[in-house]
């Protein structure tokens, strides 16, 4: 019983840090249809930053949130030198562009810092909180309270707002949206800044759990992208759901199978789902008149 | 519509398709195949003209047998518009089974066979159910299935060595030109048939492209409501685009393991797949000189920027960002525009 | 000139192994031409990354000794990349030193390709030796699904066998899992288990040291050469605390005897990486330490450049003290090391201990 | 006919192209405040590339358009809508992922007052988009996506209203439903720019009428002498 | 070959957008649907040529049961159509496009395409005749070898109907041809649909335009959500006056009678 209380941490722990990251995939897909394959980077510049700031000795209050600040203009770049200058060039020129920039960052990261792992002290400390049985370290309920907070931001900012209607406009139909006024590229700006500081936010809280070094960003955007697409792409609370469930079905898998397959089981369940529903978890089925 | 999300739209295949050869009267005449294949065989001899030392033609060998995978991925995303991100899975079938079948006394030639055969039966099955997704959700499953290969090659260590790998053994290209007395170098040698075999694999898919199934599988890129509503069974046109390029990915996974002599499973990993793509847009997804151009330019670039050394993958990043922003459509497609465009 | 050749995962998944590497190896050149090189001789150094890639490996090694000419070649940070390379240098006739650690890359031995990292096998037996000494013999094993991981894993199953411990648990784990919890909390609550051993390198082992504090696990715990540095304690932070491992003296210079022979490399090498780095080497870097070393020495003592004869004298090195331990090289032996050279160190107060044997 | 105000749109010398093939050749059009100005020619005379100039998502390479009396060319495509102009497109273009209700509400987008009412009298006009209000608007048939499209403009409140083909697709009820709409939102005060097949209808309503071939004005006038007209009663009438 | 409907249905998250409709379209025949927006034409439409699949009611081509085949079975069966939301292939060019239509004639197998062989190429050289004569026919020759990307509303249009005259179908279905024509190209387009009719084939017409509705039917049904509310001949549905009421209005009631007597 306290194992499987073990596992469920586990699993919601690496979850929601999958979670956080399809979160921001989310948004950069609501605003231009493109899947950003640098997402996984921006994780990085939040983690590494901070480490860099804390190592230097910088409060964690002030590090955290300059790491966060620092992934946002990295965001805000990436759209004004990479994907605006690019302008309606098809979307898999776009996904290249993005996977491009990955490398780049990649590069860059390397020179900016080092090619070692960092890690930093949990924010709260790192002694293990016992809950029946089992133990959870209290960066757990950092990374969960996190990626539940952008979740929530998202959902609201997204349907409740100005800006958010005129993000998901844009990703519907650019012409349409310019003509009823909307500023598609500020609303495309603004979605680059928020994602990549929901990346780089994702990084830093993770970073005590889960260590960063410069290359890291490929695997986070690997996680990310699937459990964005088991969700149901585009939708947060998908996002939201697809993480925690590819951590669950990781930590069960190595807990009760084989930790052999605990990565080709997330695989599977996503394929099975895809299957039945191929538009993921919490799509919107895609509804072409003809 | 711009955004509608969930399809991920390639490159005009149009005028890239015009400009599959420059010369329309050389490929009125002799077809679009052939003419194909004569000019990646002028190609290739010309790479053996000018290429110095063994390293020239190492070089050489990979850009062909990026270019023959590459292939694959043109008539798959190019021609029906599908994006595989697992391809590289395939890749690796063909690979491991050339590299296993000598251990269990199967000749390299009919492992190679076997290999191809494998990976084409692969795309077969799992194409049906996995071909009914469409954009990223395609994408995602393709990636899965990849995965799914690649974690299979480095968990069973006592088929294919692991995750560290295992040695190829068996034919050398070397041998096939001392039967008709020429005596090569190695790297020659494979630079000779990796060649030889892009060209022919440039010339299958140009033919397919001007022909009644290549239609279809235009159609299918464009509008899978019409193609069906004329006739075209979609799902079985699908899956056959699917396996074509699924075999050329194994031919040429089979030939980079027998040209290396030692392969790892990351040769079906993500990343590998994921280049496999981007040489496909990069060169312009729609045709077979893309592929070529695509293949030359990653698999060159890396050797010509170790004197960027710390900053090799900013250079790289960065051209790769460049150049599809200013060429939004990929190389060969720009290029070709600029060409019809000086002429008209 | 003299020109040597290397290729290292300076970037990508096993940079942490390349980056060291080629900083030591630029470090040794500098200092070595500053010192008037090799008989007078300039040497140049040629460093190419290969990302860990067995083909970009092997494309660089080809440039190494058809373009820039090399009389010898280091590197193959992994085994994938090294195994892809082997086969040149029989060729080429050139000789070639790795810095990779599986076993099959000496065993079979194939004449030109040498390797200077204790094989996986000899840290396997170094710690079962010491779980035996304990009077343990219920194993529980946590391996990364890496290549070094894996390999060492296989290994460890068979020297168990041999010393007749038994593996009552084995799990893995993804070179860049974030969380092994569910891994250890199996192996905690299997049967009788007496020892947990982590073959792995990088940052999973530093995750599952972390993990076992976390869970409060007390049983004893062995981690492998593949994080015999600083930078693991660092990492892993208390966790750390009285878990043994395999490693080189490169780890307690100040605790080396004084008429170690191995005292004087391992302070020389610690000195200059700090003087010029500003951060402390790691084992890895002291492999590529060693490779530049006895390649030096062999080009020295063969008195001539051609690379066959440097083979030879490579091959007939004897008694060469290195910072990883004392190599000698015979035909039958292209690794030159003994269990000698690996002691068994324990973390205590936040660093390295020997453990009395 | 003597200029006696400013008018509303002023296009001179208008240039447009698609990447190198120019498609409109310097087309001169007025439209003045209050008027409803109809445009008429053939299939690909250029009508939609003209209308998507004013409204400014169509790149133009030469030319001026001015919006009472101010130079507009050079502002970016969202910036037109708060100056006043509203563009029904061709085609349609609804969001079709978005809800009927948040497509009518993107309309007034660049509008800081309540839209309330707006949506209101649009749900009046076209009563099915009310009963669909919370459906995807991709959903719809042909004809209510071109209602949602023509109330969607409305939305915007603007000064200048573009109507590419309004009727398309529409029963001959709502036809005639959406030039009585037309009407009496002139009367309201909007200009309208309309292009129409229905060419007869259009300038039955209209006060003045352009006609376009290949990318030129070739004709332009009051509308009753273009009804009337023998050359435009043959080309395009079709009596 | 006759077309029979009957008692074809779907619903929508619980809206019956077609709710039974029954009729018969007979091949020479030109059988107009009409009816509101969002009456259900369209998708009587797709459920006829196997876009969706209807939850109730049967489809026979000549006696023959083919509900619920696939669209590409139906079009082997026949029957080939236009689309209200265009459906071009906007990346090949018009003759690519109107060649695309030729598949079902096409015979030459995989292997031969993929080597280039005679078969392949036959097809090939026959397709493009085929196409250019359809698009002639179309108005379009002048287009032939441009993409339909750079083609307006109004021409895509026709190369539609292009493409589904040259599948050689018995069947033809047309939602809305002439949307997006004036008064003279409309009239081109009911002379070209009315020689298709002379020609024996079956076909199925969507329009609002009543002067051709009129015009060219023999027969017309009237739908309204998702109901047949009438059916009959020109003059009968004219005069209707729940027709009237639900769908012509003044205007439409105008131009269908101006039709009759034009
Ligand atoms: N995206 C495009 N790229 C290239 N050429 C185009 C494009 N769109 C339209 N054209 C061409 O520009 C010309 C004008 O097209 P436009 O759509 O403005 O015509 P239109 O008058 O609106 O026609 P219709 O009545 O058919 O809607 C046509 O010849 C068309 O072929
Ligand atoms: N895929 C779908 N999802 C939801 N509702 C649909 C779908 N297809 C059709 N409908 C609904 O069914 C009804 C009938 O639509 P249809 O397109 O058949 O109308 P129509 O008669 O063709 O109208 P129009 O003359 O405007 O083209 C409409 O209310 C529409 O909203
Ligand atoms: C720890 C070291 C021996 C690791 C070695 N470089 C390898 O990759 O195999
Ligand atoms: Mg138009
Ligand atoms: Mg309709």
């Amino acid at each position: 019983m306290s194992e499987l209380l073990q596992f469920l941490i586990s699993g919601i722990t690496v979850g929601a840090i999958y979670a956080a990251i399809a979160l921001g995939f989310t948004l950069i897909y609501n605003a231009s249809g493109v899947v950003n394959f640098a997402q996984g980077e921006f994780v990085v510049i939040g983690g590494m930053t901070a480490a860099a700031l804390i190592g230097a000795g910088v409060p964690v209050w002030i590090a955290a949130p300059l790491a966060v600040i620092a992934g946002m203009l990295v965001g805000v770049l990436l759209y004004r030198l990479a994907i605006r200058p690019a302008g309606q060039a098809p979307l898999v020129s776009l996904i290249i562009i993005t996977i491009g920039a990955s490398i780049f960052l990649r590069g860059a990261m390397q020179a900016v810092f080092d090619k070692q792992i960092h890690r930093y002290d949990g924010f709260s400390g790192d002694a293990p909180l016992r809950v029946g049985g089992a133990t959870i370290l209290p960066q757990s309920l950092w990374i969960i309270g996190g990626s539940v907070a952008v979740f929530a931001f998202l959902a609201w900012f997204l349907n409740r707002t100005r800006a958010g209607r005129g993000i998901r406009a844009t990703a519907s139909n650019r012409m349409a949206a310019a003509l009823v006024g909307i500023n598609t590229g500020r609303a495309m700006n603004l979605s680059f800044a928020l994602s990549a500081a929901i990346g780089a936010l994702a990084g830093v809280l993770a970073t005590p759990v889960t260590f960063t070094s410069y290359d890291v960003g490929v695997l986070m955007a690997l996680k990310g992208f699937s459990a964005t697409m088991l969700g149901g792409v585009g939708s947060p609370l998908g996002a939201l759901a697809g993480g925690l469930l590819i951590g669950l079905i990781e930590a069960l898998t190595a807990g009760y199978i084989s930790s052999d397959y605990k990565d080709a089981s997330a695989f599977i369940v996503i394929l099975l789902v895809l299957f039945l529903r191929p538009q993921g978890l919490f799509g919107a089925r895609i509804m072409e008149r003809v | 519509m711009a955004g509608q999300g969930t399809t991920v739209a390639t490159a005009p295949v149009e005028t890239a398709r015009r400009a599959h050869v420059g010369n329309g009267k050389a490929r009125a005449l002799i077809g679009p195949g052939l003419c194909t294949f004569l000019i990646f065989a002028v190609l290739v001899a010309l790479g053996a003209l000018i290429f110095p030392s063994s390293y020239f033609y190492r070089v050489g060998t990979l850009v062909w047998i990026n270019t023959l995978a590459v292939t694959g991925i043109v008539v798959l995303l190019g021609y029906v518009g599908l994006v595989s991100l697992g391809h590289a899975g395939f890749f690796a079938i063909g690979a491991y089974a050339t590299a296993i079948g000598p251990n269990y006394g199967i000749p390299s030639p009919l492992a190679m066979a076997g290999g191809v055969a494998l990976a084409g039966l692969l795309a077969l099955v799992v194409g049906r159910p996995i071909l009914r997704l469409s954009g990223y959700y395609l994408a995602i499953a393709t990636l899965g299935l990849g995965m799914l290969i690649w974690m299979v090659l480095s968990k069973e260590a006592w088929l294919t060595g692991g995750p560290d790998g295992m040695t190829v053994s068996g034919m050398n290209a070397r041998n096939l030109f001392k039967l008709v007395g020429l005596k090569l170098k190695s790297a020659e040698a494979w630079y000779w048939v990796a060649g030889f075999v892009a060209a022919i694999g440039a010339a299958i898919a140009v033919n397919l492209a001007n022909s009644p199934s290549g239609r279809a599988l235009r159609a299918i890129h464009d509008s899978d409501v019409a193609a069906r509503s004329l006739g075209i069974d979609v799902a079985r046109a699908k899956s056959r685009a699917f396996v074509i390029s699924a075999i050329y990915a194994a031919v040429a996974g089979a030939l980079l393991a027998l040209a290396n002599g030692y392969i790892t499973p990351e040769t079906g990993g993500f990343m590998h797949s994921v280049e496999m793509v981007t040489m496909a847009v990069l060169g312009g997804a729609a045709s077979v000189f893309g592929a070529l151009v695509g293949a030359l330019i990653l698999t060159a670039l890396p050797q010509l920027l170790t004197v960027f050394a710390d900053y090799e993958h900013m250079v790289l990043g960065a051209i790769m960002v460049v150049t599809m922003i200013a060429m939004r459509r990929g190389l060969v497609p720009f290029i070709a525009d600029l060409w019809n465009r000086r002429k008209s | 000139e003299i020109r040597i050749g290397a290729s290292l995962a300076i970037t990508g998944p096993a940079a942490f192994l390349g980056d060291p590497e080629a900083k030591t190896l630029e470090m040794l050149v500098e200092e070595l031409n500053a010192n008037g090189g090799i008989n007078g001789e300039e040497v140049e150094l040629i460093v190419y990354d290969d990302g860990a890639d067995p083909n970009k490996a092997r494309t660089f090694a080809t440039r190494l000794i058809e373009e820039d000419e090399v009389v010898a070649v280091i590197g193959g940070s992994s085994t994938g990349a090294t195994m892809a390379m082997a086969p040149l240098f029989a060729d080429y006739e050139i000789p070639f030193i790795s810095l990779a650690g599986a076993v099959v890359i000496v065993d079979p031995v194939q004449e030109f390709v040498f390797k200077t990292p204790h094989t996986d096998r000899m840290a396997c037996e170094k710690i079962f030796a010491d779980i035996t000494a304990r009077g343990l013999s219920k194993v529980g094993l946590i391996s990364g699904t890496d290549g070094f991981g894996a390999s060492m894993r296989e290994q460890c199953l068979d020297v168990a066998e041999a010393s007749g411990v038994e593996i009552v648990a084995d799990e893995s784990y993804g070179a860049t899992d974030s969380d092994m919890t569910p891994q250890l909390t199996n192996i905690a609550a299997t049967d009788g288990i007496e020892a947990i051993v982590n073959p792995g390198f990088g940052q999973g082992p530093a995750v599952v040291t972390r993990n076992y504090a976390q869970l409060g696990l007390e049983l004893p715990f062995y981690q492998s050469h593949g994080v015999a540095s600083d930078a693991f304690l660092d990492l892993a932070g208390e966790a750390a605390e009285g878990l043994r491992l395999p490693a080189t003296p490169l780890l307690i210079p100040d605790q080396l005897a004084e008429d170690d022979p191995q005292r004087q490399p391992v302070q020389d090498y610690i000195a200059a990486y700090e003087e010029k780095y500003g951060e402390k080497p790691s084992t890895f870097g002291g492999y590529a330490y060693d490779a530049f070393h006895l390649l030096v020495d062999a080009i020295e003592r063969a008195g001539s450049t051609d690379p066959v004869e440097i083979r030879d004298a490579l091959e007939a090195t004897e008694g060469h003290a290195g910072v990883t331990g004392v190599y000698s090289f015979t035909p039958e032996d292209h690794m030159g090391l003994d269990l000698s050279a690996f002691r068994i160190l324990k973390v205590a107060d936040g660093g390295w201990k020997p453990v009395e044997e | 006919m003597a200029e006696t105000t400013e008018p509303l749109l002023s296009i001179t010398g208008l240039r447009s192209a698609y990447g190198p093939i120019e498609v409109l050749h310097g087309i001169d059009l007025t439209v003045r405040e209050g008027e409803i100005v109809s445009l008429v020619g053939a299939n690909g005379a250029g009508k939609t590339t003209l209308m998507r100039c004013i409204s400014g998502v169509q790149p133009i390479k030469a030319g001026a358009i001015r919006l009472a009396g101010e130079d507009i060319a050079r502002r970016p495509d969202h910036a037109r809508a708060s100056l006043g102009i509203a563009h029904s497109p061709e085609g349609r273009q609804i969001f079709g992922d978005l809800s009927v209700s948040e497509n009518l509400a993107l309309g007034g987008y660049h509008r800081r007052d309540a839209l309330g009412p707006d949506m209101e009298e649009v749900y009046r006009l076209f009563p099915i988009l009310r009963d669909k209000s919370a459906l995807p608007a991709g959903g719809l048939s042909g004809g209510q996506q071109q209602m949602l499209a023509i109330g969607r403009a409305i939305m915007g409140r603007p000064r200048l209203l573009l109507l590419d083909e309004p009727s398309m697709g529409l029963a001959p009820v709502l036809v005639d439903q959406v030039f009585a709409v037309v009407k009496s939102l002139r009367d309201r005060g909007v200009t309208l720019l309309m292009v129409e097949q229905n060419a007869y209808a259009a300038l039955s309503i209209a006060d003045r009428g352009y006609v376009m071939e290949q990318g030129e004005i070739t004709l332009s006038g009051l509308a009753s002498e273009l009804i009337a007209d023998p050359r435009i009663r043959e080309a395009y009438l079709g009596a | 070959m006759s077309l029979e409907i009957d008692g074809i249905g779907i619903a929508f998250g619980g809206i019956k957008a077609v709710d039974g409709v029954s009729f018969t379209a007979k091949p020479g025949e030109v059988t107009s649907i009409i009816g509101p927006n969002g009456a259900g034409k369209t998708t009587l439409f797709n459920l006829v040529s196997g876009v969706y699949r209807a939850s109730s009611g049967t489809v026979r081509i000549d006696g023959r049961d083919v509900t619920g085949l696939p669209a590409h079975e139906l079009a082997r069966c026949g029957m080939a159509r236009t689309f209200q939301n265009l459906q071009v292939f906007p990346q090949m060019t018009a003759l690519d496009n109107v060649m695309t239509g030729c598949h079902m004639q096409e015979k030459s197998n995989l292997l031969a395409d993929l080597l280039g062989l005679g078969p392949a190429r036959r097809a090939t050289a026959r397709s493009r005749d085929a196409a250019m004569a359809a698009l002639a026919r179309a108005g379009l020759a002048d287009l032939a070898h441009r993409p339909a990307s750079e083609m307006s509303y109004g021409q895509l249009k026709r190369l539609e109907i292009a493409r589904a005259l040259v599948t050689g179908c018995t069947i033809l279905l047309l939602d809305e041809p002439a949307a997006g024509c004036n008064a003279v190209e409309t009239r081109e387009v009911d002379d070209l649909i009315h020689a298709i009719a002379e020609e024996g084939k079956t076909v199925v017409l969507i329009e609002h335009d009543m002067r051709m509705v009129m015009r060219i039917s023999s027969h017309i049904v009237v739908l309204d959500q998702g109901r047949k509310i009438a059916e009959g001949g020109p003059e009968e549905i004219r005069t209707n006056s729940q027709v009237i009421a639900a769908y012509l209005g003044v205007h439409g009631a105008a131009e269908a009678e101006a039709a009759a007597h034009g």
